[in-house]
């Protein structure tokens, strides 16, 4: 007799049980929430203009994100996002103002990215270092290289190529860039990296348990360091996409992108221990904070209370969130 | 023994404080003095610079020249300074006590705000004006000098109905233009447009064209960086108000130089000054074209 | 034993392993032949467990050689051992807790969907890894939850199932397992010995560790004794009694 | 024969793996190795005077760093540190400005601080939210909160009281501010705390396996609220240092502090996954990073070149560090 | 059994307790009686961890009533239970990885020093939790590196030595333990079971969670056998035989 076998004792999950156990429902429902309040406050925050600006201001990072959620699903943190990124648009821009072809520039310094995030990857997988220290120590060292690089100052870049992430179309009554199209494709794109392929499986495996990782055979070091390596690759992409949306090259813009882009990923609900969420979320958690900010505004919050008000609506967000995994 | 000259700038972050180091270390080549330049990490970083001074005053600095980041934040090292025999002179912000230091070489920042909020007044006629403020980070003291100054030359008090709403820029771009994007989002009356400096009123252009409202608006601000004044001849901003890092640091190092030389102090307020910078004047309004600004402007 | 032994497959010789101020291994031999079922033995701590970590590239010898066919081997770690067809069930399971069973089971061998998708796209065949999973794990007869559940959520027992089935199912030169029956039931470990002999009988050899005589005296061919870190001796469950095994094990006796 | 019991099978471990086995000796062996650079580079640099400025540089991070090992202990992150911190300096110089009893001012604002850190904790433990985002909320309330009380701007707070911290005695050559001795008689007292004590037992455990202390019977939650309560009583003893240090209340201050209270805990050797680490690190740290800004500076590095050399160093730091485990 | 059996000291009646959609226990019952060691047994995945966890507060069930001494108790975390005198030694060992030998033993029962400086300053007794971690283990006769060593350094035998040894030396009511000799060697398993015994004759009754057949009947007063998430029987030692016990907990048979 073995009734007992995986065959029978597999009972179909309800579809309730199955939404609510999909990691990214908790923070869309806080998303949507935040929405309908806004909405109530203020009728425009509704206007298809104001929801296509805030998509235009979610792009940086939102993609920056992207980058790091990757990381962080690996254990790590990083906090040369903003650096990076910074690199790319100095770059692009200094080759272009030089009289370089602007898409050997961009592709250049995209390039350049990379090579940062293999640094950081290499530190990482080969010296065993922190990724916390790691990557401070590169924002360290790109803060100054930038600095002195740009020779201290922010410049314009108004090549149309460097810019073309920032042109309109329309599309119903939304006006979009082409940098939001791309954030959606990159989305899109390491979305399937990470949920239908064997790079993915193995991104989460070595976050949950990087030493059972090792000893199943997973090269632990190498894809450890494909990890930075495209996250690099995505602050150059959010590099263009900074020059399509602010066409000057600062070598101080993106302080806060750390901070940030941290807080897309926490919010959207994937763990700093690594190993748990998923990009989804983050790109909720990016839109959550981009609403935030846009409907208090709209809602006439004064900025001095506005970031009391994001400080009690992040908290009550991941309350929300985490209440509605436990129910499920 | 070389002479030592200590800079400490509020920040490494702002354009403004990086060309007046770069103009310090290249008077400080010029005179044959070493300068050893410091800045806090961010709008605020007191601590940041009391470190450097005391760093300054342990690697044996003759003077020390100082843009503070509040005008109280770091008197007792000053005083500790001084009394340790090094010249002290405030650069770009008073202290308060103004005596606190040897010597101050600043523009003054209300009274900049005020000619930009006096252009805008004037420029716009009498149309009724609806007014946003892209701030820098509340609370510092330029800042409030800034903002204060320029409500009282556009004649409107804090709170008044006709200001539509305010922002934090930290003075950067790309927080300008995320504030002023939100501000017409809420309002697309906004017809004054109040920036800390050229970097946010860069951001509030992107965002007044995307919305297709540059034209309509009022958009001023301070600094006299070339960009901005740039900006100004293209017609982006219509005025900004000019300052001269390059004149308070040249000045400051050859105080030193003198100093350790002769043993010579200089005392006292400095006016550097402050030019309004537009190149659509406004009858009563003192001011210079975007030629002249593009001359005396800073940076590149 | 036999006057033309078959040949040996797996081979350590005179390994050694200290971790600090701890010797693990002081200088141990093994030896594992085509075909055979070697049972490990020995107290807690003597060293069984490092004794295969080294032989599958876990963790570096402080000193000795490790042949595989008589040839020296030099595993850089895990992957080689995996790449050259060995096959191990660690004691502390190696499994990743928040994926699920499915995930688990092929973790570090995901097969690829079928076609250009797979090829081009290097799409996962999640569906076709599910159905594997199932056919895999029902063979061992255990009660399961859904074979999506993350691995986290389910029992000793049952977390050790998994690691057995993927063992089982992707090995193709030798496999090692280590206590793959300590937290299983009594029809469980049944079916975890009946699975041991038919890889045996696939004809890849089995080094196993286990503290449970009756079974080690059921299945195994030849009896390896670890003490102090060390090989005490090899007997066969022919020449030895159970309780010779232990006084050995335990020093009361020699081989 | 039971010759392999425990005692037999001790052996006593060798002086040099003991020593090297020590978590702290490794940054112990960085920050002197960096001394003995900076002393060749510039001979002031060990002036008894130039090493008491350095201490009394290190006074205000070395003390917030004291809370933050203590949440990262336990496998949290407080972002609220310098917030909760500068909560202390405006609150007590209001009210000693407002005409009330400097002790009792002083005494309030630690309590608020302390209840800050409560807030905190009740978040963490309560409600089981990550601590990455309980204390961005926190630091986005404080921050809101903190210019609001200020009304915008800074204020100078002359009592004597308040500043009592600052007033230097001699002891050898080196001139030592009393919140030097605080520094270290708090870094004494924690440590005692964290090593001799049940509740340090508790701390550690926690952040080893929340799960193990749970399952052993540790009130895990309750603990958990006493570390936040402790870290934030910390917090306001710090604010009456930095009071001491800098008589000025200034809402805009100490925006540097989590990164580099974070960054003194992980080069002092303590994981942020909780668990691992200790007390001692964390004051080594932070004395690396100040040795390192007052050392590049007496070496007459251009401020564009210090980020970058900091970042270097502070890599081959935590590099080397990890190294001397790694032999041990 | 006897005509007037001893008085119960701890019920389970009817629990359930569900995990989304797997029901784990379905519907319970579970006694065990003064001065009795009651063995649990199982397949894997019949529940009996769950079962052991509801007992002491570490989950809470769906529903059902526990009972100690006959009263109905409500315990809000295993802190609770410890505070009732139940000691457990959980499957999965809840053990400090990084803490060494003796903080895990004393872990949350930490000793303070005497006199003032234990009264006033808190302070612990390291010395004396060393030299009492090291009498513990000692009597379980197990080969372990110094008693200072982090149990992530430990062999897994020696790791569940040390939750063994911390539970024996704490009880005060009764003791339940979830697979304790799992991963133990020949003499390890002899010694530990020695302990139960000494812990029953100490008044102490012990629920034993044990896969190992022998060992059950060996020690056990009456067993209990789980399925499905239920009970299904429970037997003595002297009226069944291990076959009839296994046919009982795989359905094939009926109590
Ligand atoms: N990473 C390590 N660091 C320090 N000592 C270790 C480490 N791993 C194992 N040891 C020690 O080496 C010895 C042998 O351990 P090992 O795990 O090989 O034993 P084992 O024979 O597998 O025991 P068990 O039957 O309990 O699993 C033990 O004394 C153990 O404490
Ligand atoms: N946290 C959980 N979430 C979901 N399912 C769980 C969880 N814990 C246990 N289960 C399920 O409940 C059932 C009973 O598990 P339990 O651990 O009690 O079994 P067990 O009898 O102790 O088995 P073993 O002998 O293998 O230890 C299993 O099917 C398991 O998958
Ligand atoms: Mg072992
Ligand atoms: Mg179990």
């Amino acid at each position: 007799m073995n009734t007992a076998t995986v065959s029978d004792a597999e009972t179909p999950r309800s579809l309730k049980a199955r939404i609510l156990g999909t990691p990214s429902v908790g923070p869309l429902l806080v998303l949507l929430g935040f929405c309908v309040i806004f909405a109530l406050t203020n009728p425009r925050f509704l206007a298809t203009h104001n929801l296509s600006i805030i998509l235009q201001q979610t792009v940086i990072i939102g993609v920056l994100a992207i980058g790091q959620t990757l990381v962080i699903l690996t254990a790590g943190i990083d906090l040369a996002v903003g650096a990076i990124c910074v690199l790319g648009t100095i770059v692009a821009g200094k080759l272009v103002n030089l009289g370089y072809d602007p898409v050997l520039s961009m592709g250049f310094a995209i390039l350049l990215c990379t090579a940062a995030g293999l640094a950081a990857g290499g530190l990482v997988s080969g010296l065993r270092l922190p990724p916390f220290i790691v990557t401070l120590g590169i924002l360290g060292i790109l803060t100054a290289a930038l600095r002195l690089i740009s020779e201290g100052g922010a410049f314009p870049v108004r090549d149309p190529f460097l810019a073309w992430t920032g042109n309109t179309m329309k599309l119903g009554g939304f006006v979009l860039t082409y940098g939001v199209l791309i954030m959606f494709t990159l989305y899109a794109a390491v979305w399937y990296l990470l949920n239908q392929t064997k790079w993915g499986r193995h991104t989460y495996a070595i976050g949950n348990n990087a030493e059972a990782a090792r000893l199943v055979g997973i090269p632990v070091r190498r894809h450890l360091l494909s990890v930075y390596v495209l996250a690099g690759l995505i602050y150059g992409i959010a590099a263009w996409l900074a020059l399509g949306r602010i066409p000057n090259a600062d070598p101080n813009a993106m302080q806060s992108a750390n901070l940030d882009s941290i807080t897309a990923v926490v919010i959207g609900g994937t763990s700093l221990f690594g190993g748990r969420g998923g990009l989804i979320g983050t790109l909720i958690g990016a839109l959550i904070v981009g609403v935030l900010r846009n409907g208090l505004t709209l809602a006439g919050i004064d900025p001095l209370w506005q970031d009391l008000v994001t400080g009690i609506l992040v908290i009550i967000a991941v309350a929300l969130d985490q209440m509605s995994r436990r129910k499920s | 023994e070389e002479v030592i000259i200590g800079l400490v700038t509020k920040t490494e972050v702002n354009p403004f404080f990086v060309k007046m180091r770069q103009a310090a270390e290249a008077r400080a080549a010029e005179k044959g003095v070493k300068l050893i330049a410091r800045a806090g990490k961010f709008d605020g970083d007191n601590e940041g610079q009391v470190a450097a001074i005391e760093d300054l005053i342990s690697a044996g600095a003759k003077g020390i020249l100082v843009t503070p980041n509040n005008s109280s934040g770091m008197l007792d090292v000053i005083k500790k300074a001084r009394e340790a025999g090094v010249l002290v002179i405030a650069l770009d912000t008073a202290t308060d006590p103004a005596d606190a230091v040897d010597a101050t070489f600043a523009t003054d920042n209300f009274e900049a705000g005020v000619q930009q909020g006096a252009y805008a007044r004037k420029a716009m006629g009498d149309k009724q004006a609806v007014v946003a403020m892209l701030d820098g980070t509340p609370g510092g003291t330029v800042d409030t000098f800034r903002h204060d100054g320029y409500l009282k030359g556009f004649g409107i008090a804090e709170g008044d109905p006709s200001i539509a709403g305010a922002a934090i820029t930290n003075g950067a771009q790309d927080k300008g233009q995320v504030g002023m994007e939100n501000l017409l989002s809420k309002n697309g009356d906004i017809n004054a447009v109040y920036t800390i400096n050229e970097p946010a009123a860069a951001g509030a252009y992107a965002a007044l064209k995307s919305f297709g409202k540059e034209a309509d608006v009022m958009l001023t601000s301070i600094d006299g960086g070339c960009a901005g004044v740039r900006d100004v001849k293209d017609g982006k901003i219509a005025a900004t108000v000019m300052q001269f890092p390059y004149k308070m640091a040249s000045m400051g190092v050859d105080a030193v130089v003198e100093y350790a030389a002769s043993g010579k102090k200089p005392s006292g307020f400095v006016n550097t000054g402050s030019f309004l910078i537009t190149d659509k004047p406004v009858e009563g309004l003192e001011s210079k074209d975007t030629a002249w600004g593009l001359e005396n402007c800073w940076g590149d | 034993m036999a006057d033309n032994p078959p040949h040996v497959v797996l081979e350590a010789r005179n390994v050694v392993k200290t971790y600090g101020h701890v010797t693990a291994l002081d200088g141990v031999d093994f030896e594992l032949r085509a075909g055979e079922i070697l049972a490990v033995v020995g107290d807690n701590g003597a060293g069984k467990s490092t004794l295969i970590k080294t032989l599958t590239g876990a963790v570096h010898p402080t000193s000795g050689d490790i042949l595989l066919d008589g040839a020296p081997v030099h595993f850089k770690g895990p992957l080689d051992a995996r790449h050259a067809g060995i096959e191990t069930v660690y004691q502390d399971l190696a499994v990743a807790p928040a994926l699920d069973i499915a995930a688990n089971l092929f973790l570090g061998r995901e097969l690829r969907a079928p076609g250009l998708l797979g090829r081009l796209f290097r799409r996962l065949d999640k569906t076709r890894m599910r159905e594997e999973a199932r056919r895999a794990m029902g063979e061992l007869k255990f009660r399961l939850p859904a074979i999506d559940n993350p691995v986290e959520s389910l029992s000793g027992g049952q977390r050790q199932g998994v690691a057995v089935a993927r063992a089982a199912l992707f090995a193709r030169k030798l496999v090692i397992m280590d206590e793959p029956t300590a937290a299983l039931g009594v029809r469980e470990t049944g079916q975890v010995l009946e699975l041991i002999r038919s890889i045996r009988d696939r004809g890849l050899p089995v080094a196993l560790i286990s503290h449970n005589m009756p079974n080690v005296f059921d299945i195994a061919d030849r009896i390896h004794i670890m003490r102090l870190g060390r090989r005490a001796a090899v007997v066969t469950p022919k020449t030895h009694s159970m309780n010779d095994v232990v006084a050995i094990m335990t020093g009361a006796a020699t081989a």
